[in-house]
């Protein structure tokens, strides 16, 4: 579903991905852990059209899409779930929900995919009509996810969706995307450390230093012991 | 990088100093004029009565058999250090044998260019320019002002709107003038003139540049119902938009506008709608006849280069150039600035309508060979009623009691 | 007296109508792209010259509908143009927005004095929409002045439920909340963006078409709009639409009274002292957001 | 920029335009632009230390200008001050004004600095032309005609002697310049350049944002305001047209072809911006189309303006290799 290979980024002078090269297959869940600021959004972002400097190739259902805009990008059915959710501040949650359904490809079943989200979020649409801006943190992230499911992808880059929360609520957040890998969508996620996230793993990439330094089944990683200390935390 | 700096300085003087090479087969011309910003259009109107006298003269063969060459400078909006960067560029750089302004400023003018000794020709018209030139008349003494200060001006306001065949119903009058010098000299000697006779000066506005919106001085003026209205704002915008916004719903007025019935957009964009406004033009040029052939044959040149009629200023920028050719001929030597500026002072010159001559103060003030003219726009054009001094009616033309004026 | 008052709040109102299709533009432009336009007087002004040059040297068929049914491709393309050129090369930069006001002075210079140049120094009187008067008993007002009253509210409430209410309305606002985000849910920023600054040149155009047959197209007076523009803008609030419009009719109100009242040479000083109350109390405006 | 470098720089300008009356002292119009030239280097490095050091996106520097040049001229005309107290009170005066424009404005986030500090510089105008301009002497419309000149140890310094007069500027310029690198390489320095880099993160060392903003407002306005009230002697002549466009549009491009915070290329760019502006001056309306086009272009292409890639490709040559020195 999604191949990269030898993709390098840049922010302005520095040199953020080395050499990265990864694979995601239909329907699987994949999680990519590493320290922070080791490069793992930017592999999101790139692969989403976000970073301006990218050289290498990022294949998508056999479709080049690195240096196409973010815009075509969403319209293939790619999207992403920003860390610091990325809201609309002065919009209700009603708002945000329709205008993740903007891209093209996701205004036919607009309607099927707010029912949905409704369904996996009903405290959510408990409050449709409140600010953005007013939401708690945990909230937020929700509806940060929701909106993202409202552009009716196929591949959703979800990056740090537990960052910061409370406990419950990575419980929860672990629970959604159970939800929506059942749905056959394709998850690639970016996360520090959550067991229930590594349960659910087809696949686990580590990166270090803007390169990927591990990669294998969560068998391989959980049995490794070196692995186990430093990133998982187990 | 001390190289930097140096080269750039170098430069800098090399494209100061490289462009002054002086010929000694042209005699120059300075010409300060607003050629941008709010006053370009006046500017606009003495370029084209300078350059039509030095067309002339170099048509002619030249003065002193030397042709005249202008060199222009923008005065922008008259800020003072611009006003004296010119008179050092024109007077100190180009070494030019005159210089011949229009309005060029309120007195920062006299200032710059009484350092140098060039005669220098401008028609500041306001008062506060002449008091610099009394502070050191010495050393302003090759200062030249083209018309009379407004102060002189608005005493034959007076006298015309006094003089006017009409029953005024009352004798009450509204002064609306601008906030700069010239606007608040004729308001102030108007208001103090009209008081004197035992009229009311109902309402005495000062308004900024830039007014467009009448409605709130309009609503007090129609409670007034005024005989007089003058109005004293040397730009047309703010003079179309209120006379526009003052006949939708009329009162019973003479609509006086001083020097403001002058610059060329007023009768251009009202036309005939305008008709009945009365005003006047310093040192101004009779219309629509001529008081001689001479001027006529002037002006109908002028009209035929321009194709419009003569703007205040336009006639006397173009004299004063005359006036200082006649002197530097009589000298013989362009450069002999005292001597030119004798003659200057002492012969006057033979202008269209007869011999001009500065007076007091080294201005020339109204006269006969240059008169304060009151027209009151009649089918479009301007007419002629007096000439001043001595006010007299001028031709056959006659007064109209404007449309709006019920009785 | 009481005739003197509806007659002064009746001129207050026309003023208010002016300054709200002034500064509609403006604001909509800082609001979404966080660019502010200096050269905004100069497009004003453009919206004249384009009138002026279709109406009188050309003489175009249809009068004034033909010059605003131009208009619209017109301004869109100038705009769009400029955006794409001029600023949007800018934005890569940390401080862009301070290099985009820069860069826009610049321009408006050179657009100011590039008409001086190519038209000449003096204004330019345009023909009338429409002529006459209308009377309600002693009140008479100017069929012109009612034509700009109800274009300029009509359009900037049509405008306001535009952006409020379709897809593309709210993807503009969308880019004004939070551009990233904007980007993430698929909506083209650097389109919206090009494509809001056409619009705004669009409004300013025929801003300067509506109110040059009113008065006159001055070369010069594009500092003026600015100036009052800018006003409007920062008293009711960046990019605040509703409160540029509440901002314009205060603003109109408080001319038309402190002129009538305490005379016009106030009005200027009234309405800039206002301005800076406003801002050092509430720095966002009346109705912006911080 | 090393200190050593800048200060290198500036003694070999300011060497350079000491010994200039030498060559040109009978020249009026070439010494009235020596003197802009240092006028306007020393206002516009003190907007560069605002905006390129201190990050505050201030549009009142013409306005603290006015300020000085009127304050001092209505001193010394409606109230006898002699000239040279008039000046050093009137940019004391400047400096006060410039920290209560401070005060409110500078907790606000950049364009709202921009604009209330460019309100300001509009309300001037009305201000100084209307009835309660003229109430305290600034003689509305019509502006002061009669500034006195400075007169020191019997000696007059005024449009009418220019090379005493030159020098006057030249030492005042010399002093401040001091002042200003001065404050652009002590602890100020540093920490201005940590502001503009991240509030937060200067919070965090315990630079405190706002006393700094208003300490560099407060200092800079009073070196404006002390130039402004010399401009006001030398030209003896003021008007509100100073606050007109084109001269906050002259000052911009000294700023912009000097490179914002490249301090001391914002001098160079006054020489060149006051030089191109009086060559121009003949050109009538030709003059400010090309300055507003030098704005679009030098904005759109030279992201550090045009004095420093010279600078860089000069020293490049001198000293093959040696690179990473420009800090500033």
């Amino acid at each position: 579903m999604l191949k990269i290979n030898k993709l390098n980024t840049y922010y302005g002078e520095s040199h953020i991905l080395k050499d990265v090269s990864l694979s995601v297959g239909q329907g699987q869940v994949v999680i990519m852990l590493g320290p922070n600021g080791h490069g793992k959004s930017t592999l999101l972002k790139s692969i989403c059209g976000l970073v301006e400097k990218i050289d290498g190739r990022i294949l998508y259902d056999g479709q080049e899409i690195a240096g196409l805009p973010s815009e075509k990008i969403v319209n293939l059915g790619v999207t992403y779930i920003a860390e610091n959710r990325e809201l609309f501040p002065y919009m209700t949650v009603k708002e945000n929900l329709k205008l993740g359904a903007y891209a093209r490809s996701a205004r036919a079943s607009e309607k099927k995919n707010m029912a949905w989200v409704a369904s996996l979020f009903p405290k959510l649409m408990q409050r449709h009509n409140q600010m953005a801006s007013t939401m708690s943190g945990g909230e937020a992230k929700m509806l940060a996810i929701a909106r993202g499911l409202m552009s009716d992808a196929d591949l959703l880059c979800i990056d740090e969706p537990a960052l910061g929360l409370q406990p419950s609520y990575r419980v929860e957040i672990s629970k959604i995307i159970r939800e929506i890998s059942k749905q056959g969508k394709t998850v690639f996620i970016v996360e520090q450390n959550i067991p229930q996230l590594i349960e659910m793993a087809d696949k686990i990439y580590i990166m270090e230093e803007g390169a990927i330094s591990f990669e294998g089944k969560k068998e391989d990683a959980l049995n490794n012991e070196q692995l186990r200390e430093i990133f998982l935390g187990l | 990088m001390k190289k930097t700096g140096f080269l750039a300085v170098v430069c800098a003087i090399v494209m100061l100093s490289g462009v002054s090479g002086y010929s000694a087969d042209t005699i120059k011309v300075g010409v300060p004029l607003a050629e941008t910003g709010a006053y370009a259009g006046s500017g606009d109107n003495y370029w084209k009565g300078i350059d039509m006298a030095i067309n002339e003269i170099n048509k002619g063969g030249g003065l002193l058999g030397k042709q005249l060459e202008v060199v222009r400078f923008d005065s922008q909006e008259f800020a003072p250090e611009v006003v004296m960067q010119g008179a050092n560029y024109l007077c100190g750089k180009m070494k030019v044998a005159s210089v011949h302004a229009g309005w060029a400023g309120w007195g920062q003018d006299i200032r710059a260019y009484g350092k140098y000794d060039a005669p220098f020709f401008c028609d500041d018209g306001a008062m506060p320019a002449v008091d610099v030139y009394k502070s050191n008349p010495e050393k302003y003494s090759n200062t030249y002002f083209i018309t009379d200060t407004g102060g002189d001006q608005a005493n034959s306001m007076f006298s015309m709107l006094t003089a006017l065949p009409y029953e005024y119903p009352n004798k009450k009058i509204v002064i609306i003038n601008t906030d700069d010098a010239w606007g608040m000299e004729v308001g102030d000697t108007l208001s103090k003139r009209f008081k004197k006779i035992g009229w009311k000066v109902a309402k005495r506005e000062t308004v900024p540049y830039g007014t467009n919106e009448w409605g709130p001085i309009l609503t007090k003026i129609r409670r007034i119902n005024p005989a007089i209205i003058h109005i004293e704002i040397p730009s047309s915008q703010e003079v179309i938009t209120f006379f526009r916004q003052f006949i939708k719903q009329p009162t019973n007025s003479i609509l006086s506008y001083g020097w403001s019935i002058t610059p060329l957009e007023v009768l251009t964009t009202l036309g005939k709608d305008a008709d009945g406004i009365v005003g006047e033009m310093p040192a101004g040029m009779p219309a629509p006849k001529a008081p001689n052939s001479k001027s006529q044959a002037w002006v109908d040149q002028y009209m035929s280069i321009y194709k419009h009629p003569v703007p205040a200023g336009s006639w006397i920028a173009y004299t004063s150039v005359m006036a200082w050719a006649d002197a530097v001929k009589a000298v013989g030597d362009e450069y002999d600035f005292k001597a030119v500026n004798k003659h200057l002072k002492e012969a006057g010159y033979e202008g269209l309508q007869g011999r001009i001559k500065f007076g007091e103060n080294n201005t020339l003030h109204a006269q006969p060979a240059a008169p304060i003219v009151h027209y009151q726009v009649q089918d479009g054009k301007l007419v002629a009623l007096f000439t001043d001094p001595p006010l007299k009616p001028y031709g056959d033309y006659k007064f109209q009691v404007p449309r709006w004026i019920k009785k | 007296m009481f005739l003197e008052i509806v007659d002064v709040f009746i001129s207050g109102l026309i003023n208010g109508s002016v300054y709200a299709l002034m500064a509609v533009g403006l604001t909509l432009v800082y609001g979404v792209t966080k660019a502010f336009n200096f050269a905004y007087g100069s497009f004003y002004n453009l919206g004249g010259y384009f009138a002026w040059l279709l109406l009188i040297p050309l003489t175009v068929v249809g009068g004034y509908y033909s010059v605003f049914f131009l208009a619209v491709p017109f301004f869109f393309i100038v705009g769009y143009l400029l955006e794409k050129v001029l600023i949007a090369p800018l934005r890569k930069y940390d401080d862009w927005e301070m290099k985009v006001m820069m860069l826009t002075l610049g321009l408006s210079l050179f657009m100011d004095f590039g008409y001086q140049s190519v038209f000449g120094p003096r204004i330019k009187s345009l023909p009338s929409i429409i002529d006459g008067t209308v009377e309600i008993g002693k009140v008479v007002l100017f069929q012109q002045d009612i034509v700009i009253f109800i274009l300029s509210v009509s359009g900037m409430l049509c405008f306001g439920w535009v952006l409020n209410n379709t897809r593309t309305g709210m993807a503009v606002q969308a880019v004004a909340q939070n551009p990233a985000g904007a980007q993430i849910v698929g909506i083209p920023k650097d389109f919206i963006f090009a494509a809001t600054f056409a619009i705004s040149t669009i409004m300013v155009g025929f801003g300067g078409i509506l109110l040059c047959q009113k008065n006159f197209v001055d070369p010069m007076g594009s500092t003026d709009i600015m100036i009052k523009a800018w006003v409007i803008t920062a008293f009711g609030g960046m990019g605040s639409i509703r409160g540029s419009l509440y901002a314009a009719f205060i603003l109109g109100m408080l001319e038309a009274f402190v002129g009538w009242y305490f005379g016009m040479i106030h009005v200027q000083i009234a309405t800039l002292t206002l301005l800076l109350v406003t801002l050092a109390i509430r720095p966002q405006g009346l109705m912006g957001r911080e | 920029m090393s200190l050593k470098r800048m200060v290198v720089i500036l003694v070999g300008f300011y060497c350079l335009m000491g010994v200039m009356p030498l060559f040109f002292g009978g020249t009026d119009y070439i010494m009235n632009i020596l003197i802009m030239i240092l006028i306007w280097a020393v206002v516009a490095s003190c907007w560069d230390v605002i905006m390129g050091f201190a990050g505050i996106f201030s549009f009142g520097q013409v306005a603290f200008y006015v300020v000085g040049a009127y304050a001092s001229a209505i001193l010394s005309v409606s109230l006898h001050v002699p000239p040279v107290y008039a000046i050093l009170l009137a940019a004391v005066i400047t400096g006060l004004f410039g920290v209560l424009v401070g005060l409110p404005c500078l907790k606000l986030a950049g364009p709202y600095v921009a604009l209330v500090t460019f309100a300001v510089h509009m309300t001037l105008v009305p201000f100084l032309r209307g009835p309660m301009g003229r109430a305290i002497g600034s003689g509305g419309a019509q502006g002061i005609l009669t500034v006195p000149p400075v007169s020191l140890f019997g000696m007059t310094f005024s449009s009418e002697h220019l090379v005493p007069f030159f020098y006057l500027t030249l030492f005042l310029t010399i002093i401040c310049t001091i002042i200003l690198v001065l404050v652009i390489k002590s602890y100020w320095g540093t920490a201005f350049l940590a502001l503009k880099d991240s509030e937060n993160f200067a919070a965090s060392l315990g630079i405190s944002a706002f006393k700094y903003k208003l300490m560099v407002f407060g200092l800079t306005s009073f070196i404006t305001g002390l130039f402004g009230a010399l401009y006001a002697h030398y030209v003896g002549m003021l008007s509100t047209r100073m606050l007109s466009m084109d001269v906050f549009t002259i000052l911009m491009i000294m700023i912009v072809i000097g490179g914002i915070g490249k301090y001391p290329g914002v001098v160079v760019g006054a020489v060149i911006t006051v030089t191109l502006n009086q060559f121009l001056a003949p050109m009538g309306m030709y003059r400010p189309l090309i300055m507003g086009a030098i704005v679009v272009v030098l904005v759109l292409f030279l992201r550090d303006g045009l004095v420093n890639p010279i600078i860089r490709l000069i020293s490049s040559r001198q000293k093959a290799g040696r690179t990473g020195e420009y800090l500033s």
